[in-house]
C-alpha cells in the first residue's frame, strides 16, 4: 500500500467508524480524530517529500506507485505528488479540520452530515494524489456529488435550488470533461491514461485546438470562470457553515489545479494558441466578481462573489503560461482557500448568532463578539491583500509573473486584475463597517456570545496558517514553483 | 438425423429442465402448498445459473441455426442474475390473495420468455431469432396482464400485445424482404450477401425496428411508459432490465455480424436514434410523477446509451455493452426492489408519496439513491464505470460529437435522478410512508444489487472477464 | 406494374404479382390496425400483416430460390407464431371485456400522460 | 397456362377486395368474413405456387384455428346485430394517407429492385416425406430447432393465455 | 550594524504581544510597555544616527549601507521581493524622526486616552504603526516600501477608526484606506513596469542610475510618454495618495476622526511624509531620466500647497485647519524636491525639503499635540467654542505658539531655515512659482495666526455647566515641551552636512533677499490675523460675506469631496456594480435558469405526443420506420 493512498483511506475508515457511531459525541470524537489524523499526515508528507527533495530526488512525482485497474482502457490507479500537490494536501487538510470543528454542533443528522462530509474529503484527497486521467475524474466526481446533499439538507434559504444548480453546472463542466479526457486518451495514442505519459506525447494540434477549451472550461466551472460561475453565489449561500468552506476554500481549487495539471500541461500548443480568449473571460471574472461584490447585502453573496474575483485570478494567472504567474496562481488557490474558508467559518459563526446574514441587520457587533470581530478582520485584511497574510504573496506573484508577458492584451488584462485590489478593499472594508463598526443595530444582539472552543480551534488554525503562509512564504513557493518549472519547460518547448 | 447435438445447448436444455420442474409441481400440488415454488424456482434458477456460469468454446448447432460464443454465457448469466432477482422481489407480490393462484404460471411463463431471450441470442438463423423474439414477447403480455382484474394491468397487457405485434409484424415482413434479396437466412450465409441497394436498406430498416421497440428507442417507444405503469412491478422490472438488455446485446451481434456491410446505414440511423431517444426521454422523464412511469422513461434513456455501444461496433463496444447491461441491470433492479416493497406494503407509487422517506425508512431510501446514482453515472457506483466505458467505446469511433449530446443528457438525466433523491432526503411531508419491514428474499435481493452496484465498478474483474470474450 | 401487363398471358405469373398483393395486404392491414376502434377489429389486421409476410416468404422461395424450402418453413412457422399471438391477444382482449365490459381501444386510455398538477417547478 | 394467370388475378382480386372490406366494415361479424376469404385467397396463392403442404396449414391453421378463435370472442363480446360506431374521420384520413404513402413507397422500391432473373421451376408439389424429414433434421436448411422451440412457445402461450382468460 | 534589526523588531513584537494579550493585562501595565518598546528604539535610532553619520562617511560622501538583507519572496530568478535594512542619510534621519515622534507620542497617550476603552489596542496599533513607519524607511527595495506602506496604510486605517462605535471615524477610516490603495495601485503598477524593464527592485541598482540597467526602457513608449515616465509617475501617485497631493488629499482631514495623538504622529509627521520620502529615494531616477515628471511633481506640489492653505483660511474645526496646514506643507516639501536638481548647488531643494520633513515633523506634531491638550481641556475641536484660553492652558498656549511660529517661518524658529531654503529653490527654478510659494508662505502665516488668535484670545470662553478647562497633566506637557525646544532650535543644526541630494557635503547658506521677503511676507500675514482676529471683531465675517460664493466653496473644500462622493456612490456603486450585480443574477444566471426552464417548459408542452392511444402509437413506430427507411435510401 502507497503512503499516498492513506490520504483516500483515512476518510474512508472514518466513514466506516462514523457508521457505528451512536451519539454525537462519539460522532464529533471520530470526525475530529479522522480530520487531525489527515492533517498530522499531510504534516508528514511535507517533510517527506521536502526532504526527498532535499536528497537531490529531481523526479517529477515523488512516492510514484501504479496499480493496474482496467487493461482494456489502460486505467491505472496511479498515484504521485510534486510540490502543487502536497500544497493542495496541506490545504485540504487544514481546511477539513477547521471544518469538522466549525460543524460540531451541526443540526440535524450529525452522523449523516460527517458521513458525506468525508465522503467529499476522500474524493478531493483522491484528485490530488491521482496522476491517472481516468481516477482523477473519478475522484473529482466523487467530490461534487455528496455537496448536494450536503447543501440539501442542511444548508438555508433556498436550498433545494441551490443544491440542483450546483450541482447540475459543476455536473456539466464533468461532461465537457469527459469528454476530453476520452479525447485526450485517443488522440495521444490510446494506450495511456497516466498524466506524465501522456504528457511526453504529442496530442495533434488539431484535436487540442478541441480538447484544450473543453478541458479548461470543464474545470473552470468549478474555478467559477465567467459566465459558468452563478452555481457559485447561490451554492455558497445555502451551503452550510463546513460545506462552504470545503467548497469554496479546496472544491473550487480543483478547478484551478485540474486547468493547470490537465489543460495546459498536456496541450500546451493550444494552450498558447488560445489563452486570450480565456484570458478575457478570466478578466473579467476578476473584475465583475468584484463589481458585483460591491453591492451585494448578504453576507455568504459577497463572499461568494469575492471567490469568483479570486478564483478568477487563479485561472488567469495559470494562463499567463509563464513559471511566476503559475507559482501565484498555486499561492493564490492556497490563499483564497484559506481565507475563504476562514470567512465563511466566521460568516456561519456569526449566522448561528445573529440568524442574520444581512449586513443592513446587523452593526457594532466588534463590541459584542470581539473575538469573531477581530477574525473577521483578519480575514478581511487577507483578501484585500495585506502584506504579512497570504493574500498578499499570491497576488503580487500573480501580478508580477503577469506583467512578465509582454503583450498587449496581457498588460491591459494585467492592469485591469491590479485595479481588482482596490475593488476588493471597497466591498471588504464596506462589510467590516456595516456590520462590526458603528452602532449595534439590533438590541436583541447585545446579549450574544462569543465564540465557544471549538470556533476558537477553527478559526485560530486558519489564521495561524494564513499568516505563516502569508509571513514565511519562501518555502512553500521554492517548493511549488520547483514543481512548475517543467511544465513551464513543456510550456517553452511549444512554442 | 443426430439429436445428440441438443445436448451441446447446456443453457437451453438446463433452462428447459427447470421450466419442467416447475410446471410439474404447480401442476401436482395444492394451492397451500404452492409456496413452495417460490424457494424452489429461485434455487433451480440459481443452479442452474451457476451450472451455466463458465464460457465454453465456440460452437455451432445445426448448421449455423445455432451459435454459441463464449460471451453468449456472460450475457445469459446475466440475463438469469436478472431473472433471479425479479423472482426475488416477486415474492412478497405473488403471495398475495390476487395473484397466489397464478404463482406457478408466474414462474413459468417468466422462464419461458427467459428462454425465448435464450434462442434470440443464440440464434444463427432468421427463423429461430424471430421465434425467440416472439417467443420473448408474446407470453410477456400475459405477464404485464397478471394482475387481471386490475384495469391498469389488463390495459397494459393489451397495449403490449397490440404495439408489439405490430412491430414484429413490420419487422416479419422486414425479414421476408431480406430474403428475397438475399435467398438465405443464415446469418453467417447473409454477411456477403447483404450489400445494401434500397431495398436491402429498406427491408433492413423494417427488420430493425422490431428490436427498436423491444429496446424501446424513440420513436418506437411509445408503449413503454403505458406498459412500465400497468404492469405489476416486478414485470415491469424484467421488461426494463432483462429483455431490454439481450434485446441490446442481440442488436449488437446482428448488425455487426449480418448487417456489417451496412454500417454506415446503421450507424447514421443509430446516431439519429440515440440522439432523439436519449433527448427525448429526459425531457419527458421530468415532468412525470408516477415514479414507474418515471423509470419507464428513464430506461428509455438509458437505451440510448445502450446503443452508444453497438453504434462503435467494436469489440470494446460489445465489452462495454454488455458490461453497461450488467450495471444498467442491478441498478435498475435495486430501484424496482425499492418501489416494490413500498408499493406492496402501502401501494403508493406517486414521487411525492416518496418525500421523507429518509425519515422513516433510511435503508431503503439510501439504496434507492445509491441505485439512482449509478443510473446517472456517479462514481464511486458501477454505474459511473459502464458510462465511462460506453462513452469510450464511442468516442473510440471517433463519435466526439454524440458523445458530447449524450453527456450534455446526463446532466439532465441527473436532474430528475435527483428529483427522487431531493424527495426522499430533503422534502419533509406531513404523511410520509410508514416504517416497513420488507420480507427477506426483497431484502436478499436488495443487499445483492447493492454490493453489485458498490463492487462491479471498484473491481475491474467483472470487466476484465467480460472483455476477454468480446467479439465482433 | 409494367411487367406484369407485359408478361401478361406469357404463362408465367410475375413475383412482383405476389410481392404486390402481399404489399397491399399488409397495408390493408396496417390501415385497419390505425384506424379502426374494436380491438378485435385490430387483431383482424394484424392477422392480415402477418399473412401478408407469409406470402412474400412463399413466393421469393418458389421464384427465387427454388433450392432450398426455407422461404417455406418461415411461412409455416409464422402461421404457427400467428396462432401463438391470436391466443394470447384474445385472452387478453376478453379479459378487457370482462373489465371493462366492451373492447373498444378507446377505453384503454387510463395509461397516459397526467394532466400535470403543478404548471412550473423551480429546479 | 393462363388458366394460372386467371387464376391468380382473381385471387389477387380477392385478397385486395375482401381486404378493404375486412377493415372497413361496420359489423365485426362480417369483417372476420372477409378475413376469412382473405385467408383462403391467401390459402390459394400457396396453391398456385405448389406449396399444398403450405395450403392445408393455411387453411388448417388460420380458417379452423384462428378464425374459430375469432368468432368466438367476437360472439363473446358482441351484441348481436350492433354496429360498430364509425371513427373519426380525421383518424381515418391519417390512417389512409400513411398507409398508402407506405404502400407507394415500399411499391416503388420494390418494383425498381426486385430480381427478375426467375428460376421458376414447374415443380409439381414438394413431398410431405420431405418437408418432415427437412423439418425434424439437425443439418443446416433443417428445422428441427426452430420446431422444439416453437413447441414450448406454443405451451407458454397457451398456459398464458389459459391464465389470463380463465374466471379466477 | 544588524543591531538595527531590533529597531524593527521590537515594536513588531510589542504589537504581538499587546495584540494577543488585549485586555488580559492592565491598561497600565500595555501603556508601559508599549512605551518602553519605544525608548529603547528611540534610544537604537539616536545611537544608529550617531554611529552611522560618524562612520559612514568616506570622502565626504555618505554611503548606503546594507545593514541587513534577506530574500522573503522569490519571483524569478531576477525578481525577488527582500526585506532588509538600507542605511543612508535620509532613512537615518528618518529613523530618528520617526522614533521621536512616536516616543512623544507614547508618552503623550498615557495621559491622553486614560480611561478610553481599547487603551491596550491602541498602544498595540501604536507599536503596529512604529513599526510599519521604520520599515517603510529602511527599506531596501521598492517592493518592501510598498508593502510596508500597506501596513503603514492598515495601521492608519486601525487608528483612524478607532473610535469604531463612532459612524464617522468608520467612515473616515474606511476612505482613507481605500484612497491610499487607490494611489497604491498606481505605485503597484509603477513598480511592476518599472521591475519589467530593468529586472530588479532594489534600490542600491535603481538609484545608481546605471544606464544599462534602464537600457531596456529605450523607444519603449506609450501615449507619446516613455514607459520609464509612466512608471515614475504612476510611482509618484502612490506617494501622493501617502501624502495627501491633489485630488487624492480627501482622507487627511477626515483622518482627524481618529484620537489626536494619532493625528499628530500619523497624519502630520511621518505617515504622511512617505510620499516625499518616496520620490526623495527614487530622486536619481527622477532626475537622471524623467525630469518632465519631477517638474510635474513640482507643480502639483504648489498647486496643492496653496489649495491647501485657502482652505485651511475658513476652517473652523482646529484639527481639520492642521490638517489642510499638513497638506500644504508636504506641498512645500514636494516642491521642493520637484525644483531640485541633482548634486551640490543644484541640490539645495533636495536639501531643503528633507530638512523641511525634519523640522516639520516636530513643530507639526507639537501643533497636533496640542491640539489635542486644548481638546481634552474643552472637550471640542470647533474653533467657535473656544477663545480666550491663554490663561487656562499656559503651557500648551506658548509651545502652541512657538509652533505656529515656526511654521509662519519666523526666524529663528526652525521652521525659517527650512523653508527658507525651499523657497530660494523654487524661486531659483523658476520666479512664477516660487512667487506663488512665498504668497503661499504667507497664507499659512495668517491661518496659523487666526487658528491662535481664535483659541487662545478672542471671545471669551463660555463655560459650559460649570466645567472650567484646566491644564493638561505632565504626561501631556513633557511632549509638548520638549518639541517645542526641538523645534526652537532644530533651525541651528547644520542640515546639509547630513543629508544632502547625492550623499556630500552641503552647506547650508541664507540667501538674504528671500529671506527677507518672507519674513515680511509671513509678518504681513501674522499682522493681518492680528487685525482680524486679535480682538472679537465683525470684519472677518463682514469679509467673508463679501466673498460669500469663495468663502463658501473654500469652507466645503472645493467640493471635491462631494465630487468624490459622486464618483464613489454614484459612478461605481450606481452606474457600476449595481448593474453588473443585476446583469448577473439576471442575464447570466437568468440563462442558466431559462435553460432548466427552457427544458421544462418542452417536457410540459410536449405531453400530447404520449396520448395513450396505442393506434397512435402504431402510427408513429410505422411513420419513423418510413422516414428511416427513406432517409436512409434517399440521403
Amino acid at each position: 500500500m502507497n503512503f499516498l493512498s492513506i490520504f483516500v483511506i483515512i476518510p474512508l475508515l472514518t466513514l466506516f467508524a462514523l457508521y457505528f457511531a451512536r451519539n454525537r459525541k462519539q460522532i464529533n470524537l471520530i470526525a475530529a480524530t479522522g480530520a487531525t489524523l489527515l492533517l498530522i499526515l499531510s504534516g508528514v508528507l511535507t517533510y517527506l517529500y521536502l526532504n526527498e527533495r532535499a536528497m537531490g530526488n529531481d523526479s517529477l512525482m515523488l512516492f510514484r506507485a501504479d496499480m493496474l485497474w482496467y487493461a482494456p482502457f489502460n486505467i491505472y490507479y496511479s498515484v504521485g505528488v510534486d510540490g502543487v500537490s502536497v500544497a493542495m494536501l496541506i490545504l485540504t487538510s487544514i481546511i477539513m479540520f477547521t471544518g469538522v470543528f466549525a460543524s460540531w454542533r451541526i443540526d440535524p443528522l450529525p452522523k449523516e452530515f460527517f458521513l458525506w462530509f468525508f465522503l467529499l474529503s476522500s474524493g478531493v484527497y483522491g484528485f490530488f494524489i491521482t496522476i491517472d486521467l481516468f481516477s482523477m475524474f473519478m475522484f473529482y466526481e466523487i467530490a461534487l456529488i455528496p455537496m448536494y446533499l450536503l447543501i440539501g439538507i442542511w444548508g438555508t434559504g433556498r436550498k433545494e435550488y441551490s443544491a440542483m444548480k450546483l450541482t447540475l453546472m459543476l455536473m456539466g463542466g464533468s461532461a465537457l470533461l469527459l469528454l476530453s479526457i476520452l479525447g485526450i486518451y485517443y488522440f495521444s495514442g490510446g494506450d495511456t491514461m497516466n498524466l506524465l505519459e501522456i504528457a511526453q506525447r504529442h496530442i495533434p494540434i488539431e484535436a487540442q485546438r478541441y480538447l484544450f477549451p473543453l478541458t479548461f472550461m470543464g474545470f473552470g466551472v468549478l474555478g467559477a470562470l465567467f459566465p459558468f460561475h452563478t452555481w457559485s453565489p447561490d451554492g455558497h449561500a445555502s451551503a452550510p457553515t463546513a460545506v462552504s468552506m470545503l467548497h469554496a476554500g479546496v472544491l473550487m481549487k480543483l478547478g484551478g489545479y485540474g486547468a493547470f495539471r490537465v489543460a495546459i500541461y498536456l496541450m500546451p500548443e493550444a494552450a498558447h494558441e488560445q489563452a486570450w480568449i480565456f484570458l478575457i473571460l478570466t478578466g473579467i471574472s476578476v473584475i465583475y466578481g468584484a463589481f458585483s461584490a460591491v453591492v451585494q447585502t448578504d453576507l455568504k453573496y459577497i463572499n461568494a462573489y469575492s471567490s469568483v474575483s479570486h478564483c478568477g485570478l487563479v485561472l488567469f494567472a495559470i494562463l499567463m503560461l509563464n513559471e511566476t504567474a503559475m507559482t501565484g496562481a498555486v499561492m493564490q488557490m492556497l490563499s483564497h482557500g484559506l481565507m475563504t474558508a476562514l470567512f465563511f467559518a466566521l460568516i456561519g459563526m456569526i449566522y448561528g448568532r445573529t440568524h442574520t446574514r444581512l449586513i443592513t441587520e446587523m452593526g457594532g457587533l466588534m463590541k459584542i463578539i470581539p473575538f469573531l470581530g477581530v477574525s473577521y478582520v483578519i480575514a478581511g485584511l487577507a483578501s484585500l491583500g495585506l502584506p504579512g497574510l497570504s493574500g498578499f504573496v499570491a497576488e503580487m506573484t500573480i501580478f508580477v509573473g503577469a506583467f512578465q508577458e509582454s503583450g498587449t492584451l496581457q498588460r491591459i488584462l494585467t492592469i485591469v486584475a491590479v485595479t481588482s485590489i482596490v475593488i476588493t478593499a471597497v466591498y471588504i472594508l464596506r462589510v467590516v463597517g456595516k456590520i462590526l463598526f458603528g452602532k449595534v443595530q439590533n438590541p436583541q444582539h447585545e446579549t450574544l456570545s462569543d465564540a465557544t472552543w471549538w470556533e476558537r480551534t477553527s478559526v485560530v488554525t486558519l489564521i495561524i496558517a494564513i499568516v505563516a503562509l502569508g509571513s514565511l512564504p519562501l518555502w512553500i513557493s521554492d517548493m511549488i514553483q520547483n514543481s512548475i518549472m517543467p511544465i513551464v519547460g513543456k510550456l517553452m518547448a511549444a512554442l | 438425423m443426430n439429436y445428440s447435438v441438443f445436448l451441446q445447448l447446456h443453457d437451453e436444455l438446463s433452462l428447459l429442465v427447470v421450466m419442467v420442474i416447475l410446471l410439474t409441481f404447480d401442476i401436482s400440488v395444492s394451492i397451500r402448498r404452492g409456496r413452495y415454488i417460490q424457494p424452489l424456482a429461485i434455487v433451480l434458477l440459481t443452479i442452474h445459473t451457476l451450472l451455466n456460469a463458465f464460457p465454453r468454446d465456440a460452437f455451432e448447432v445445426a448448421g449455423g441455426m445455432y451459435q454459441y460464443f463464449p460471451m453468449h454465457t456472460y450475457v445469459k448469466t446475466i440475463l438469469n442474475i436478472g431473472t433471479i432477482i425479479v423472482f426475488l422481489q416477486a415474492n412478497k407480490w405473488l403471495n398475495n390473495k390476487d395473484s397466489m393462484i397464478r404463482r406457478g404460471e408466474f414462474y413459468f411463463i417468466t422462464l419461458s420468455t427467459l428462454f425465448g431471450l435464450y434462442i434470440m441470442l443464440s440464434a444463427g438463423h432468421f427463423l429461430l431469432f424471430f421465434i425467440g423474439i416472439e417467443m420473448a414477447s408474446i407470453p410477456m403480455a400475459t405477464l404485464v396482464a397478471f394482475n387481471k382484474y386490475q384495469h391498469k394491468s389488463a390495459e397494459a397487457g393489451a397495449k403490449f400485445i397490440l404495439s408489439t405485434v405490430f412491430a414484429s409484424g413490420i419487422s416479419l415482413y422486414g425479414i421476408s424482404m431480406i430474403y428475397g434479396t438475399t435467398g438465405t437466412l443464415y446469418f453467417d450465409d447473409l454477411l456477403p450477401l447483404i450489400v445494401g441497394g434500397p431495398m436491402q436498406i429498406m427491408s433492413f430498416v423494417f427488420f430493425a425496428v422490431g428490436l427498436f421497440f423491444k429496446i424501446s428507442l424513440v420513436p418506437f417507444h411509445l408503449w413503454t411508459p403505458d406498459v412500465y405503469e400497468g404492469a405489476p412491478t416486478p414485470v415491469t422490472a424484467y421488461l426494463s432490465v432483462v429483455s431490454k438488455g439481450a434485446a441490446a446485446f442481440v442488436l449488437f451481434t446482428l448488425f455487426t455480424r449480418v448487417f456489417g456491410n451496412l454500417i454506415d446505414e446503421w450507424q447514421s440511423i443509430l446516431y439519429g436514434l440515440i440522439i432523439i431517444s436519449i433527448t427525448l426521454a429526459n425531457v419527458f422523464a421530468i415532468r412525470q410523477q408516477n415514479i414507474k412511469r418515471f423509470m419507464a422513461f428513464s430506461s428509455i434513456s438509458q437505451a440510448g446509451y445502450l446503443m452508444l455501444g453497438v453504434i462503435s461496433a467494436s469489440t470494446t463496444g460489445m465489452s462495454s455493452l454488455v458490461y453497461y447491461v450488467l450495471v444498467y441491470l442491478f441498478s435498475n433492479l435495486a430501484i424496482f426492489g425499492v418501489i416494490t416493497i413500498i408499493e406492496n406494503n402501502t401501494g403508493k407509487v406517486a414521487i411525492k408519496d416518496y418525500n421523507g422517506l429518509y425519515q422513516t425508512n433510511p435503508k431503503l431510501s439510501a439504496i434507492m439513491m445509491f441505485a439512482l446514482f449509478s443510473l446517472a453515472g456517479i462514481p464511486p457506483f458501477a454505474g459511473f464505470f459502464s458510462k465511462f466505458f460506453i462513452f469510450a467505446a464511442a468516442a473510440e469511433q471517433g463519435f466526439y460529437v454524440l458523445v458530447f449530446i449524450a453527456l450534455l443528457n446526463t446532466i439532465i438525466s441527473l436532474y430528475y435522478y435527483l428529483l427522487i433523491v431531493k424527495a426522499m432526503f430533503l422534502r419533509k411531508s406531513d404523511e410520509p410512508i410508514e416504517r416497513i419491514t420488507s420480507d427477506i428474499p426483497a431484502r436478499i435481493s436488495l443487499v445483492i444489487c447493492l454490493l453489485a452496484i458498490v463492487f462491479a465498478g471498484l473491481l475491474s474483474a467483472v470487466y476484465q472477464q467480460i472483455a476477454a470474450y468480446s467479439f465482433i | 406494374m409494367g411487367a406484369i401487363f407485359d408478361n401478361f398471358g406469357s404463362g408465367v405469373i410475375p413475383l412482383e404479382g405476389y410481392i404486390f398483393i402481399s404489399l397491399i395486404m399488409f397495408f390493408t392491414g396496417i390501415y385497419g390496425f390505425l384506424s379502426r376502434k374494436s380491438l378485435l377489429m385490430i387483431l383482424i389486421s394484424i392477422e392480415m400483416i402477418l399473412n401478408s409476410a407469409d406470402i412474400n416468404f412463399a413466393a421469393f422461395n418458389r421464384y427465387l430460390y427454388p433450392d432450398q424450402m426455407e422461404g417455406f418453413f418461415f411461412a409455416l412457422f409464422t402461421i404457427a407464431i400467428s396462432a401463438c399471438e391470436t391466443a394470447v391477444a384474445i385472452a387478453i382482449v376478453i379479459n378487457i371485456y370482462r373489465n371493462l365490459n366492451n373492447v373498444e381501444v378507446d377505453s384503454l386510455q387510463e395509461l397516459q400522460e397526467p394532466e400535470s398538477t403543478e404548471t412550473k417547478t423551480e429546479i | 397456362m393462363m388458366i394460372k394467370e386467371i387464376i391468380f388475378y382473381i385471387l389477387a382480386l380477392v385478397i385486395t377486395v375482401f381486404s378493404i372490406m375486412a377493415v372497413n366494415s361496420r359489423r365485426l361479424i362480417r369483417s372476420a368474413t372477409y378475413l376469412l376469404f382473405v385467408l383462403l385467397a391467401t390459402a390459394g396463392l400457396y396453391l398456385l405456387l405448389d406449396y399444398h403442404y403450405l395450403f392445408a396449414v393455411q387453411v388448417a391453421v388460420y380458417a379452423g384455428g384462428i378464425m374459430v378463435l375469432f368468432i368466438f370472442a367476437i360472439l363473446l363480446t358482441q351484441k348481436p346485430g350492433k354496429n360498430i360506431r364509425p371513427e373519426p374521420l380525421l383518424q381515418r384520413v391519417m390512417a389512409i394517407l400513411l398507409s398508402s404513402a407506405g404502400l407507394i413507397f415500399c411499391g416503388i422500391i420494390i418494383y425498381q429492385s426486385v430480381n427478375r432473373v426467375y428460376h421458376y421451376v414447374e415443380k409439381v408439389e414438394i413431398p410431405v416425406k420431405e418437408i418432415g424429414s427437412t423439418l425434424m433434421g439437425t443439418g443446416k436448411y433443417e428445422y428441427i430447432l426452430p420446431f422444439e422451440a416453437i413447441s414450448i412457445m406454443l405451451l407458454a402461450c397457451i398456459v398464458g393465455a389459459i391464465m389470463i382468460a380463465r374466471k379466477r | 550594524m544588524e543591531y538595527t534589526l531590533y529597531i524593527l523588531i521590537l515594536p513588531l513584537l510589542s504589537f504581538i504581544v499587546l495584540g494577543l494579550m488585549d485586555t488580559k493585562w492592565k491598561p497600565r501595565v500595555a501603556g508601559t510597555i508599549g512605551t518602553a518598546v519605544l525608548t529603547i528604539v528611540t534610544a537604537l535610532s539616536y545611537y544608529t544616527a550617531w554611529e552611522y553619520f560618524s562612520t559612514a562617511n568616506l570622502n565626504g560622501t555618505y554611503q548606503k549601507i546594507i545593514a541587513f538583507n534577506t530574500v522573503w519572496v522569490q519571483f524569478n530568478e531576477y525578481l525577488h521581493i527582500d526585506m532588509g535594512i538600507l542605511l543612508d542619510p535620509i532613512s537615518v534621519m528618518m529613523l530618528v524622526v520617526i522614533s521621536t515622534v512616536s516616543l512623544m507620542v507614547h508618552i503623550y497617550s498615557l495621559a491622553y486616552m486614560k480611561g478610553e476603552r481599547g487603551f491596550e489596542r491602541y498602544y498595540a496599533f501604536l507599536s503596529l504603526f512604529s513599526f510599519a513607519m521604520l520599515g517603510l524607511v529602511v527599506s531596501t527595495n521598492i517592493f518592501q516600501m510598498y508593502i510596508f506602506g500597506e501596513m503603514v496604510g492598515l495601521s492608519s486605517y486601525l487608528l483612524i477608526g478607532f473610535y469604531y462605535t463612532k459612524p464617522e471615524a468608520v467612515a473616515a477610516s474606511k476612505k482613507a484606506f481605500i484612497v491610499t490603495r487607490f494611489a497604491d495601485l498606481g505605485f503597484l503598477i509603477g513598480i511592476l513596469i518599472l521591475s519589467y524593464y530593468t529586472k530588479t527592485f532594489d534600490f542600491g541598482i535603481l538609484t545608481s542610475c546605471d544606464a544599462n540597467v534602464f537600457a531596456s526602457f529605450s523607444g519603449v513608449t506609450f501615449m507619446g510618454a516613455s514607459a520609464l515616465s509612466w512608471a515614475m509617475a504612476l510611482i509618484f501617485i502612490g506617494g501622493a495618495g501617502k501624502s495627501a497631493m491633489f485630488p487624492l488629499h480627501i482622507w487627511l482631514p477626515d483622518a482627524m476622526e481618529g484620537p489626536t495623538p494619532v493625528s499628530a504622529l500619523i497624519h502630520a509627521a511621518t505617515m504622511v511624509v512617505a510620499g516625499v520620502f518616496l520620490v526623495a529615494r527614487l530622486f536619481p531616477i527622477y532626475i537622471t531620466f524623467t525630469p518632465e515628471v519631477l517638474h510635474g511633481i513640482a507643480y502639483v506640489g504648489a498647486f496643492t500647497s496653496l489649495f491647501a492653505a485657502v482652505i485651511a483660511i475658513v476652517q473652523t474645526d482646529i484639527k481639520r485647519v492642521l490638517a489642510f496646514s499638513t497638506i500644504s506643507q508636504i506641498g512645500f516639501m514636494m516642491v521642493a524636491l520637484g525644483v531640485s536638481g541633482y548634486g551640490g548647488q543644484a541640490g539645495t531643494g533636495y536639501m531643503a525639503s528633507m530638512f523641511h520633513l525634519f523640522t516639520h515633523a516636530m513643530f507639526k506634531a507639537l501643533l497636533f499635540l496640542g491640539a489635542g491638550s486644548i481638546i481634552h481641556a474643552v472637550h471640542s475641536n470647533e474653533m467657535t467654542q473656544m477663545g480666550s484660553l491663554k490663561k487656562f492652558l499656559p503651557v500648551t498656549r506658548w509651545t502652541f505658539l512657538i509652533a505656529c511660529l515656526a511654521i509662519a517661518g519666523i526666524p529663528p524658529f526652525s521652521g525659517f531655515f527650512s523653508k527658507d531654503e525651499i523657497l530660494a529653490a523654487t524661486m531659483h527654478f523658476s520666479p512664477g512659482l516660487g512667487v506663488m510659494m512665498t504668497f503661499t508662505a504667507g497664507v499659512t502665516a495668517f491661518y496659523m495666526f487666526r487658528l491662535y488668535y481664535r483659541i487662545f484670545h478672542g471671545k471669551a470662553y463660555q463655560t459650559t455647566n460649570g466645567h472650567t478647562p484646566h491644564e493638561s497633566p505632565v504626561a501631556m506637557t513633557l511632549p509638548l515641551v520638549f518639541l517645542a525646544v526641538v523645534t526652537i532650535f532644530a533651525g541651528f543644526i547644520p542640515f546639509g552636512k547630513f543629508v544632502s541630494s547625492d550623499g556630500a557635503f552641503y552647506h547650508i547658506h541664507i540667501d538674504p533677499t528671500i529671506a527677507t521677503i518672507s519674513v515680511v511676507v509671513a509678518l504681513a500675514g501674522i499682522g493681518l490675523a492680528t487685525w482680524l482676529y486679535r480682538r472679537e471683531n465683525d470684519v472677518p465675517s463682514v469679509v467673508a460675506r463679501k466673498f460669500s460664493k469663495i468663502y463658501r466653496a473654500a469652507y466645503h473644500r472645493f467640493y471635491i469631496d462631494e465630487l468624490y462622493l459622486f464618483i464613489t456612490k454614484k459612478i461605481i456603486f450606481k452606474r457600476i456594480s449595481t448593474p453588473v450585480a443585476w446583469f448577473d443574477r439576471h442575464i447570466i444566471d437568468g440563462t442558466m435558469n431559462g435553460l432548466a426552464s427552457v427544458t421544462q417548459w418542452t417536457s410540459l408542452k410536449t405531453k400530447g405526443f404520449q396520448s395513450g392511444k396505442v393506434q397512435h402509437y402504431a402510427y408513429v413506430i410505422l411513420l419513423g420506420t418510413l422516414i428511416i427507411a427513406a432517409i436512409v435510401i434517399f440521403i
